[in-house]
């Protein structure tokens, strides 16, 4: 495969879904003849016309509530919607029968759905269009939560939420749709979600991020490396929900200094659960107390503020530094 | 001319079959044969029966609080009879008729109003939902099963179902919306019971009728007496026909009355008064059933009899097993509130699974989790 | 009758006054003087101006993607001229000529689009609110002051706007059946420019007006041509007025075009012909309400190549004024994304706000926050 | 001030505040006549009339976003969502605008509400009558969330809450409505919102909770002093946002132990947010990790398992004792 960018390794996925799968269909506001508000959508609509490719009216709360009913009459519904800020609209579909059909019916109705978004900042939008809650999700049981980091995780993780058998959230950092290009495999592959990667191995310092902020995470790598001599571990988590707890012990284990990094806000952000759990399982590991390198708590500025706001390989390599010198 | 009225394309109906004194509009009537006739008033005895029992065990203590259905069996009924067991079912919570008819087991809905997750488990064999708690959520489920059915194309039609008091919810419009916009075969059915617990219809909305609503989607819509259940048959049955041969969806308002205090922990005498309910009585539904068919020789004092015979063994048999099930596995088994979260149990679940286990002194190894292989496969 | 239609005790209205050639109807044509005609027209083209001047900056990357407002002024400014200052205006975000006639400073529409909050801040002395992003999400916010004027009694009224698409959302069901149930002074007017982004309407919804949503809440409902600057005036005039005397809500649907791109992000040509946009800008609102004035002398060449003049003037004053303003605090400090989320700043913040000033490497005790007593003092 | 219980409490700053403040209006499903389906609106709406005291349509956005507006407009709205579950449908209009809008106008429009939700499990419910989900608005910046735990902090909160000048979520654990009854002073109270309370002194461990949880976690004080000698620390947080982190550390610098109790889901949960909070300000004083007894990551069963899911005494033992013998 030629290399390529996150918005059309996504589009390859959906295209090879769609063609694989005629329970497939994807649905959502402007992903038809428009082809999506970022293109992600494009060319399905002139494949598979606008039975498997549907421009739903603008309702957030009826499009995933539609897609479940759909995923509920056996169909594997692949919804958008068109930014995480809008997705609260639906929460409560989301949260109410989405991740709990399954359970409720012991089994017997479930809702193989997901859920498709642009998340993240980075694109100099207006007010509610650089939204980062996944930890939202993560708190919700009955969901999956994953985020890719680039156009190979983005294209393997789409795959593997399409034929998970429970709903997955499957958040898009819209920064970097296309931000850069890589290589995709000939063949279909997809990532085990709840399965977190280590793209860096090192002993001083761990290092864990996903999504958007995996570039700060590897730009502060890199200048670690360059100007402190130190090697940092980094984990890609790419499961928000369920989380590797594994992975991230053994590292941490290993290394005894931490910092992670995500754009969403801090306050029970999924920082604060990835404290938590190296807390309970590697405590005595560590030397040093764990940064949270995040978003703030208040509301992602509009995009005039917006990068103060936002981590970045700076802030990163601050916290990394305080961590490895206390 | 620059200013005029706005002709509206569509008109909404009113349609009554059987009065409240048990006469009957000949034109209308629907030719039913008489062992469905007889049939259909079995389903509605055995719902009020049940509902009457669960109302004497919820005293008891022997089930938690549960919104009782009696008064809307002609609704439930004279609709679900309409479908086809492989049509979808999407009831709200009052539809007890329904659910029996459609094969719920009491036994099952015992179960449920104990308080386990097995009482929602649907039955092999037809495509229904269980009880929907959040209002008015379960109808853009509905939309969206109408949705699929277009797009498989095997004909099937839904039905739902939804109160006076749901109809304000913005999911309630945006099902409607969807429904008509994509032209699914979905019968949105509302049981217009004039009451939101303590909410009546005047203080829910600004309109005479709830029907008119389908003037805002371009959709047919009929209201109907909902205590006559031959004309929630009649209109229901339209209903279906159009949907499945391709015309969409429909909306019927069905009026009745809540009987009943809204749930058992529902006290009515702090909004209305006895005497309106005590004129609502004459015109519940049974009543004026059992005269029609009485009228017509299909039924008799005996029959009723027989039927509140067999009623009543059957409930005792399903009030002791349900009892006798909560005493066993899967029921006694705490740790079942982990078996069906997902397909597969992640890390987490698992780890917390034993720490209850642990706390509960229980042996993890001796209680394998069950949501095994066929589920995961159903769903994958 | 047992079978009978349903008589609608309301009917919804069509009405346009000046037609898109420029000929007035006599009988309808609204009495105005002559200076608030001509005044109509300068905000009308002070708001295209500002419109196409927009588009520029944002082309030379001086702003920000924005919607464009051009062929929305009839609706904006028609219905915003009767409000008075202390009447509520809730926009969603084409309302450009009605910001700038409610007294918004360009400049600091500027900063908004230059993507600061400081732009979203209204004016003293009038009753607005900014920009709603999340469509639909302000008209329940209308709904409330309605509710809340009827609490107050002070005889305030509300004006909101929203798009065909919006009528889509829950929150739209939910807020005029707010305002009916609640008789909320609330004026519900649609600016149906025929598109939500690529979405055309006869995709958003099965029925052929939007104005005949309005018998599903029993609200008087008046659509009419949203390029009609008359037609707009005496619709909502009306309805401003059975508002303030306790009458109540009423749907307004202003019938227009999208003339523009969704945003400066979208491309059209992906979903509509220009040929179908061709055919609307002979309908544009601006040109027969010049012809209009013309006729009736009220306005000449001459005053509208002053009133250009003027415009530029100003326009380039905003300009240089907001390219100024965000070189200095508070817009030139990120640390101002703390000042104002709560009255005070609780402990996490503060320590969060001296992260980021180390980060940047400024020195908070010289930018205190300036979430000060004043706004405290305000909300308390 | 006779002995009274949470219910009755809440009714009494309810009345206190209407009867004080014209610009205090309460709304909400079956308030009215029906006095609330707990009955917490006792006789507010005979004394006030339906123009304060507001049965509206059953619409939770449209309660949530009608009381915006309200808010706007200059009153001060204490609006009701009957259960915590039902609040999801209100999401958007909570976390777009509730929490946003004085950011957004920089001061300027403020949504100075209030909005009462009973929360929690214990009473015997269906499904989504017994959810406790405030991380979620921890997680939204601009909101406050206060979870009083007995009759007297209940009646200071709402005080507070009431008064204060920005939205303020108010989560009323349904299970303690009529579990005890307590003295409250003659005299108006309010508490400070962002404040803790240290409910007993003690050196060895700190036990934290809020909120229905508070009783399991006196039960196990009791224990614990009872069978193992020890007296625990028990901190009351009363305040989820913004949570006090000062009293927590004080805390646990002293003790090095700790255990954190709620009934919500435990990842991403307040438990998880106390623990980063401990590991960034006292990791050094830790002697074992701090164990969270919560509720597990799945929906909270129905009555029959409600029981087994809900951390009680017995829970908060166990966890405190391998905490102190680590
Ligand atoms: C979203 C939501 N809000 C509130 C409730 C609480 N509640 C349960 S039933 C009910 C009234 C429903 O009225 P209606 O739709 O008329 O149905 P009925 O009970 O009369 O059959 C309310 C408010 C709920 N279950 N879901
Ligand atoms: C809740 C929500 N969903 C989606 C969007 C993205 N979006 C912005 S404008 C728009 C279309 C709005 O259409 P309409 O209401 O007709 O207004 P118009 O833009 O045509 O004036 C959409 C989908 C949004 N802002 N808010
Ligand atoms: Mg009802
Ligand atoms: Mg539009």
């Amino acid at each position: 495969m030629p290399e390529m960018n996150m918005a059309k390794a996504i589009n390859l996925a959906l295209h090879e879904a769609m063609d694989r799968d005629s329970r497939v269909i994807v649905m959502g506001e402007d992903i038809g003849p428009d082809e999506g508000v970022f293109r992600v959508t494009e060319g399905l609509w002139k494949k598979h016309g606008e039975k498997r490719v549907i421009d739903t009216p603008l309702a957030e709360s009826g499009i995933v509530g539609a897609a479940i009913g759909m995923a509920l009459y056996g169909l594997r519904p692949v919804a958008e919607i068109q930014f995480a800020g809008f997705e609260y609209y639906a929460f409560h579909q989301i949260e109410m029968h989405a991740g709990r059909y399954r359970n409720r019916t012991r089994g017997k109705l479930t809702v193989p759905m997901v859920l498709r978004c642009p998340s993240g900042g980075g694109i100099r939008a207006i007010e509610h269009h650089s939204e980062s809650r996944e930890a939202i999700y993560a708190h919700s049981p009955g969901l999956k939560v994953v985020i890719p980091s680039g156009p190979r995780s983005a294209r393997a993780l789409l795959h593997a939420a399409i034929q998970d058998p429970d709903p997955v959230i499957y958040y898009e950092p819209k920064a970097l749709y296309r931000l850069f290009k890589e290589n995709v495999p000939e063949t279909i592959e997809t990532l085990p979600i709840g399965r977190a990667q280590v793209i860096q191995e090192g002993s001083e310092i761990t290092l864990i991020s996903y999504g958007a902020t995996v570039r700060a995470m590897i730009d502060a790598a890199e200048i670690l490396e360059e100007e402190d001599g130190v090697k940092a571990e980094m984990i890609d988590l790419l499961s928000i929900a369920p989380l590797d707890t594994e992975t991230i012990l053994n590292s941490v284990r290993k290394t005894g200094r931490c910092v992670v990094i995500h754009e969403g806000p801090r306050t029970c952000g999924i920082g604060s659960e990835v404290v938590a759990r190296i807390n309970e399982g590697a405590l005595l590991y560590l030397e040093a107390p764990i940064k949270r390198v995040t978003g703030y708590d208040v509301p992602i500025p509009y995009f005039a503020r917006e990068k103060a706001y936002l981590p970045d390989g700076d802030k990163v390599v601050s916290a990394a530094r305080e961590v490895l010198s206390f | 001319m620059p200013r005029k009225p706005i002709e509206l394309p569509m008109q909404v109906e009113y349609m009554s079959i059987l009065d409240d004194t048990g006469e009957v509009d000949k034109e209308l009537e629907p030719k039913v044969e008489a062992a469905q006739l007889k049939d259909m008033f079995r389903w509605m005895l055995y719902a009020r029966r049940v509902d009457e029992r669960l109302l004497k065990l919820q005293r008891q203590g022997r089930i938690g609080t549960f919104p009782q259905a009696t008064g809307h069996e002609a609704i439930s009924l004279g609709s679900a009879i309409n479908l086809k067991p492989d049509d979808w079912h999407v009831p709200a919570y009052r539809e007890l008729a329904g659910f029996l008819y459609r094969g719920w087991t009491l036994e099952g809905i015992l179960i449920y109003w104990m308080g386990f997750e097995e009482g929602a488990r649907p039955p092999e064999g037809v495509n229904d939902t269980p009880i929907a708690v959040p209002i008015a959520s379960q109808l853009l489920h509905a939309a969206g099963m109408g949705m699929a059915a277009n797009i498989v194309g095997d004909k099937k039609v839904v039905m739902t179902y939804f109160g006076d008091g749901a109809t304000s919810e913005g999911d309630c419009h945006e099902a409607l919306n969807f429904a008509s916009v994509f032209q699914a075969p979905v019968i949105f059915v509302c049981l217009n019971n004039q009451y939101a617990i303590s909410v009546p219809l005047s203080k829910q909305m600004h309109c005479e009728t709830i029907v008119q609503r389908a003037v805002a989607y371009g959709m047919p819509g009929i209201k109907v007496d909902g205590n006559d259940i031959l004309a929630v048959y009649v209109a229901t049955k339209e209903a279906v026909e159009r949907a499945r041969s391709g015309g969409g969806p429909t909306l019927v308002e069905c009026l009745t009355y809540r009987y009943t205090p809204h749930t058992t922990a529902d006290d009515p005498s702090r909004y209305r008064s006895d005497e309106e309910t005590q004129r609502w009585v004459a015109k519940e539904p049974l009543i004026r059933f059992e005269k029609y068919l009485k009228n017509k020789n299909v039924l008799n004092d005996a029959d009723i009899k027989k039927m509140d015979e067999e009623i009543e063994v059957r409930i005792n048999e399903a009030i002791i097993a349900a009892e006798e099930a909560t005493k066993k596995p899967p029921l006694s088994d705490p740790l079942a509130m982990f078996d069906y979260l997902y397909a597969d149990l992640p890390q987490n679940l698992q780890e917390q699974r034993e720490e209850l286990a642990k706390a509960l002194g229980l042996n993890t190894s001796e209680t394998e989790p069950r949501n095994a292989a066929t589920s995961a496969r159903r769903g994958a």
